[in-house]
């Protein structure tokens, strides 16, 4: 009969809620239990510095500050007569930060590093915006895997490497292009790129078949 | 005096307080006065800190059927978190619609909360701890329950807001569609036992539990479930929470209601869900028939089993639509339950009962 | 004795309200409960993603283009680079194709598990809105690992994926998909033979199959009404022929089965992954794609089959770095222009099922 | 129909009035001029062989000396799509609604007409769309739109 079928399957609806009161909760209490994050996990940027020597491994070829989609990292390293960058400031607006990792595939220097932390609200939105003492400082414990290439800078060949080197590691690298007034004399590296990218120079040489 | 029938466990404490007061001197009338007014600010205290109870209780449950902790905070799992929530709302501040209608949006919770206080005059919470036991004790509960849907009424007309019209509307609509079979659900017990006093029909239902109605009645499963069914719509409990459904009218008749307002809303709406158990446990279950244990632990026991029972509803059951609600009180909880009612009284005429 | 009669009088649903999801704000025309006309307004969470993708780079489109269409941030990542690798013409390593696929099916169960949850909240239970998100938790998780976000992922990349799987993503998705495959139990348990849920959804907001395709409503609320169209299989991207599964419709285009549908699509889901996880074959993830991506000139519009319907990028490429024009196709977008056409007529209560059975969201429809 | 079988069959039939581009990739992408537009788009739909019964996608693209409307249709029963473009002038744009033919075009006719400017003829509801309702800046898509709020990324 209909209403037996309907006072069953609503019974039924009961018992499936009844099982679960009985079950142990699987959310945590967050304040004192947290999650460990997996180590991939994007939270704040951090500067890492160098395992050695303490110092920072950003040479500020401003890499990651095209690379990013919100504008929200600037990078200020001017150079010197000898053509020698010097980072005088590294910022990182958190405020407008979206968390992409677009950054951290860019950089070629393990300078930076998303690292799973994502405590960092706060009540006032200028305090969002972090420089490079506080990010160098959150990054000193951060632990990473240096694949810096130990290649002799030598001025035509490393313009090469980093433009073939990203497909190997299979990061995305999208630095700017070549007609940047702000940036008078770019690192070869960058110059000499968007010369030699072919407009459909894309196939896959190494794909399998 | 009238009262001192009831409470016969507490009676020492009520004779002590009765020799206090009436060593002032005071006239006969206005002792009795003195005497119902202190009566009733301890049902009062006692209520309300029952509903914060239920609150609390609610939450953890529902947290609990969805694998949650809910409230964690407050002491041992929360305990005296809804304190603390009411402690907070009495502080708020009132936010008032500029085009309210004064009058009505001010009373409106003040008599939601007292309507849902009345019922327990005539609610036997033990052996003889009853306010007073009325001769028409059944009558009186269904009158001033009823009285509810005006407040929400007034709620819904005075807040000058759509979805708070609609909302009152549908539950002048709701409460009064399943009074009908509320009462007929009822009235089969009270021929059963043949009074009204609610002392009276837990009498009749001394003895082991095969004597309670819900056992002994040809069909007192059927009007124990009709009873539930129309009680959970009475109380607006999620299977028919229509009133305030929040995904269609946002909060229905409560909506433009902060504060302490509001909270007497909230809380009224667990007074009368305590309510609605309480009598459910009087009329069908025993009331505060047991063995062993006190009278007045198995009528709580009981009643928070029923309230259980309606809380499980609440967060396993979706809403019914409103013209499917009251075409399922119309169409088939009245036919049903009047039958069962007329067939329970010819069973009465013919003695076909034990 | 005046004539007794009623007012009608309008209502604004919105644009905050618990049941338009997102910010919309519904303007009703009502004789009591009932609705006479329905006017969606729009464009409260309209953010110009379009305008901002022209001053942006291919690669650095995708990020915002994950806020497009958030509850499936995959798919979004895929239907662009999609577009973008067919106006470059890559070819995509055959790994890639395999988790780009396992992703796309992980956050369509995703989806699904946020549309059971969120539409049965909406008829008020409220119970299975956290069962269901539990669930999506274990898929959340399973993306956190794999590239570190829950939400707006930037995984897919033009010419692959970002990154190879960690070496405990397969265990774990295994497990989740026979922990989904095991719970449907309990979620059609819970719903689907409660008579409540029944009335409530049996016969309410019927598509007919002719107003759906002559609106453009498409996915699961199209198949509901019995139209037999899945992008997957019949515009084909990816791999989706190598695997077995079927395409899930039903007949009669009320609510009740627009539900059962995503349920059912839940179903094949789980057995293509299952079966992607199977073969899952080694070798790169990415193909060589210049950091400074340019594609010729050209314009292309894909589509992908997302969890709501056609998901579709028109990109024009002048053949710079960034794209002439980057047009963004939703299928909440078309939803919501039939909600009228079947809301109409009914209470409001009606209105609120469909809506929830539509699986509209709103950033989908103001970009 | 593959895109080569649909890119015959349409140019067989209605060659007069469209003409292929070769920019379209993929999917065949045909050109409209703006007069045509309504009896070709009927003839779309109706024909048997090709049933453009389902509307995908209509977006404008606004090429500083000219706009083009794209069409993007796809039949639900042939399981196949086309493309095509209507070129409108710039300084005065103005095109035929298809939501006659295709109901599905009604907001994305009320898109483009708000956002960049295209008038649409015979359109029941051209109102306020997704833009504020105050809105007096003008038509954002339109490439020479600048709002002075509008930051753009430091060009580097």
């Amino acid at each position: 009969m209909d209403i037996v079928k309907d006072i069953k399957n609503l019974l039924a609806g009961m018992g499936i809620t009844g099982k679960h009161l009985g079950r142990h909760a699987i959310t945590i209490q967050y304040p004192e239990e947290k999650w460990t994050m997996p180590e991939r996990s994007r939270g704040i940027v951090v500067l890492l510095s160098d395992k050695k020597t303490g110092e920072l491994n950003c040479t500020g070829c401003e890499l990651c500050m095209r690379a990013c989609p919100t504008g929200a990292i600037m990078v200020h390293a001017p150079r010197d007569e000898k053509k020698k960058r010097h980072l005088k400031a590294f910022t990182i607006d958190f405020s407008l930060c979206c968390f992409c990792g677009l950054c951290e595939d860019a950089c070629n220097f393990c300078a930076l590093k998303m690292a799973p932390m994502y405590e960092f609200s706060t009540d006032d939105k200028e305090s969002l915006t972090w420089d490079m003492k506080t990010l160098q400082e959150i990054g000193r414990d951060v632990d990473y895997v240096d694949t810096r290439k130990k290649k002799k800078p030598v001025k035509k060949t490393e313009a090469a490497k980093p433009a073939g080197k990203p497909a190997d590691k299979s990061a995305d690298k999208p630095p700017d292009k070549s007609a940047e007034p702000a940036l008078p004399e770019a690192k070869p590296a960058t110059e000499d790129e968007p010369t030699t990218d072919q407009p459909s120079g894309n196939e896959t040489k190494e794909g399998e078949q | 005096m009238i009262w001192p029938v009831a409470f016969a466990e507490l009676r020492p404490i009520f004779d002590w307080l009765y020799d206090m007061v009436s060593s002032t001197g005071l006239p006969e009338p206005w002792l009795s006065v003195v005497i119902y007014t202190g009566l009733g600010a301890m049902m009062f205290g006692v209520l309300a800190v029952l509903a914060l109870y239920l609150v609390w209780w609610e939450r953890k449950i529902s947290a609990h059927i969805q694998q949650r902790f809910g409230p964690m905070r407050h002491g041992w799992h929360g305990w005296y978190q809804t304190i603390m929530d009411a402690i907070k709302l009495l502080q708020k501040e009132h936010v008032d619609v500029a085009t309210r209608d004064k009058f009505v949006f001010f009373w409106a919770p003040v008599m939601c909360f007292v309507a849902a206080f009345l019922a327990y005059v005539t609610i036997p919470f033990g052996e003889g701890l009853i306010v007073a036991d009325l001769n028409i004790g059944v009558l009186y509960i269904m009158a001033v329950t009823t009285f509810t849907i005006i407040s929400l009424l007034m709620a819904g007309w005075g807040s000058n807001n759509k979805y708070a019209l609609l909302g009152g509307m549908r539950s002048a609509a709701q409460v009064v569609s399943y009074e009908v079979p509320m009462v007929a659900s009822i009235l089969v017990v009270v021929v059963f036992a043949g009074s009204l006093s609610m002392v009276d029909i837990v009498r009749a239902q001394d003895g082991m539990f095969y004597n309670w109605f819900i056992f002994r009645l040809p069909f007192g499963p059927i009007a124990f479930l009709t009873y539930i069914v129309a009680a959970t719509a009475e109380a607006n409990r999620t299977p028919f929470d229509i009133p305030e459904a929040e995904q269609e009218l946002v909060a229905g008749f409560n909506i433009e209601y902060s504060g302490m307002k509001f909270a007497m809303f909230f809380l009224a709406e667990f007074v009368n869900m305590f309510t609605v158990s309480a009598i459910a446990v009087t009329l069908f279950l025993g009331g505060w028939n047991g063995v062993f244990l006190p009278s007045w632990f198995w009528f709580l026991l009981k009643t928070f089993a029923v309230v259980l029972l309606l809380m499980l509803f609440r967060w396993t059951y979706p809403r019914l639509r409103v013209d499917q609600l009251m075409e399922f009180a119309w169409k088939f909880l009245v036919p049903l339950t009047f039958a069962n009612l007329i067939l329970g009284a010819w069973m009465k005429y013919a003695g076909w009962y034990w | 004795m005046p004539d007794l009669r009623t007012e009608e009088f309008v209502v604004n649903m919105g644009p905050h309200h618990p049941s338009t999801h997102g910010v919309c704000r519904l303007i009703l025309t009502m004789d009591g409960e009932k609705v006479l006309k329905i006017v969606p307004v729009v464009g409260y969470l309209h953010r110009s993603l379009e305008k901002i993708c022209e001053n942006r780079t291919y690669p650095q489109c995708i990020p915002i283009l994950d806020r497009f269409e958030y509850v499936t941030a995959m798919s979004c990542n895929y239907v662009f680079s999609l577009a973008a690798e067919r106006l470059a013409e890559i070819e995509v390593p055959e790994r890639a194709e395999y988790l780009r696929v396992i992703m796309l099916e992980l956050n369509r169960i995703a989806s699904h598990l946020i549309f059971y949850g969120v539409t049965a909240m909406d008829i008020g239970a409220l119970t299975p809105f956290l069962y269901g998100l539990r669930e999506r938790e274990m898929i959340m998780d399973l993306f956190e690992m794999t590239c570190g976000q829950r939400l707006t992922f930037n995984y897919i990349r033009i010419g692959g994926v970002a990154k190879d799987i960690p070496a405990e993503f397969i265990p774990y998705c295994r497990k989740t998909v026979s922990v989904i495959r095991e719970k449907l139990n309990d979620y059609e348990g819970l719903l689907n033979e409660n008579p409540i849920w029944l009335v409530r959804n049996k016969n309410i907001g019927v598509l007919p199959p002719d107003v759906g395709i002559a609106y453009g409503v498409s996915g699961p609320s199209l198949r509901a009404s019995g139209v037999d169209y899945d992008l997957r299989r019949d515009d084909p991207y990816s791999i989706y022929d190598r695997f077995d599964w079927k395409v899930a419709t039903r007949s009669n285009g009320d609510c009740y089965d627009r539900y059962l549908v995503r349920l059912d699509e839940i179903k094949q889901s789980v057995r293509i992954i299952e079966q992607a996880l199977d073969g899952l074959p080694e070798g790169p993830v990415k193909a060589k794609v210049s950091p400074n991506f340019k594609p010729p000139e050209g314009e292309t519009y894909a589509r992908v089959e997302n969890s709501r319907g056609e998901l579709g990028v028109y990109i024009q490429s002048d053949g710079t770095k960034k794209p002439y024009r980057v047009k963004t196709r939703g299928g909440s977008f078309n939803q919501l222009q039939v909600l009228p056409v079947i809301g109409t007529g009914g209470l409001i209560a009606d209105l609120v099922a469909i809506f929830a059975s539509l699986d509209i969201i709103l950033p989908e429809v103001d970009r | 129909m593959t895109p080569d079988e649909l890119k015959d069959a349409v140019a067989g039939k209605l060659g007069d009035k469209m003409s292929l581009l070769d920019t379209g990739r993929m999917v065949p992408m045909f050109e409209i001029s703006a007069a045509n537009l309504l009896t070709v788009a009927e003839s779309l739909r109706d024909d048997a062989a090709l049933k453009f019964d389902y509307f995908c996608n209509l977006g404008a693209v606004d090429k500083t000396e000219r706009f083009e409307a794209v069409y993007s249709v796809a039949s639900i029963v042939h399981k196949h799509r086309l493309d095509f473009k209507v070129i409108l002038d710039h300084d005065h744009p103005e095109i035929d609604s298809v939501q006659e033919i295709w109901p599905a075009a009604n907001w994305y006719e009320r898109e483009m007409w708000e956002l960049f400017g295209i008038n649409i003829r015979n359109h029941h509801n051209l109102t306020r769309f997704l833009l504020p309702d105050d809105w007096d800046q003008g038509n954002p898509m339109r490439r020479d739109w600048d709002a002075p709020d509008f930051e753009k990324l430091p060009e580097l």
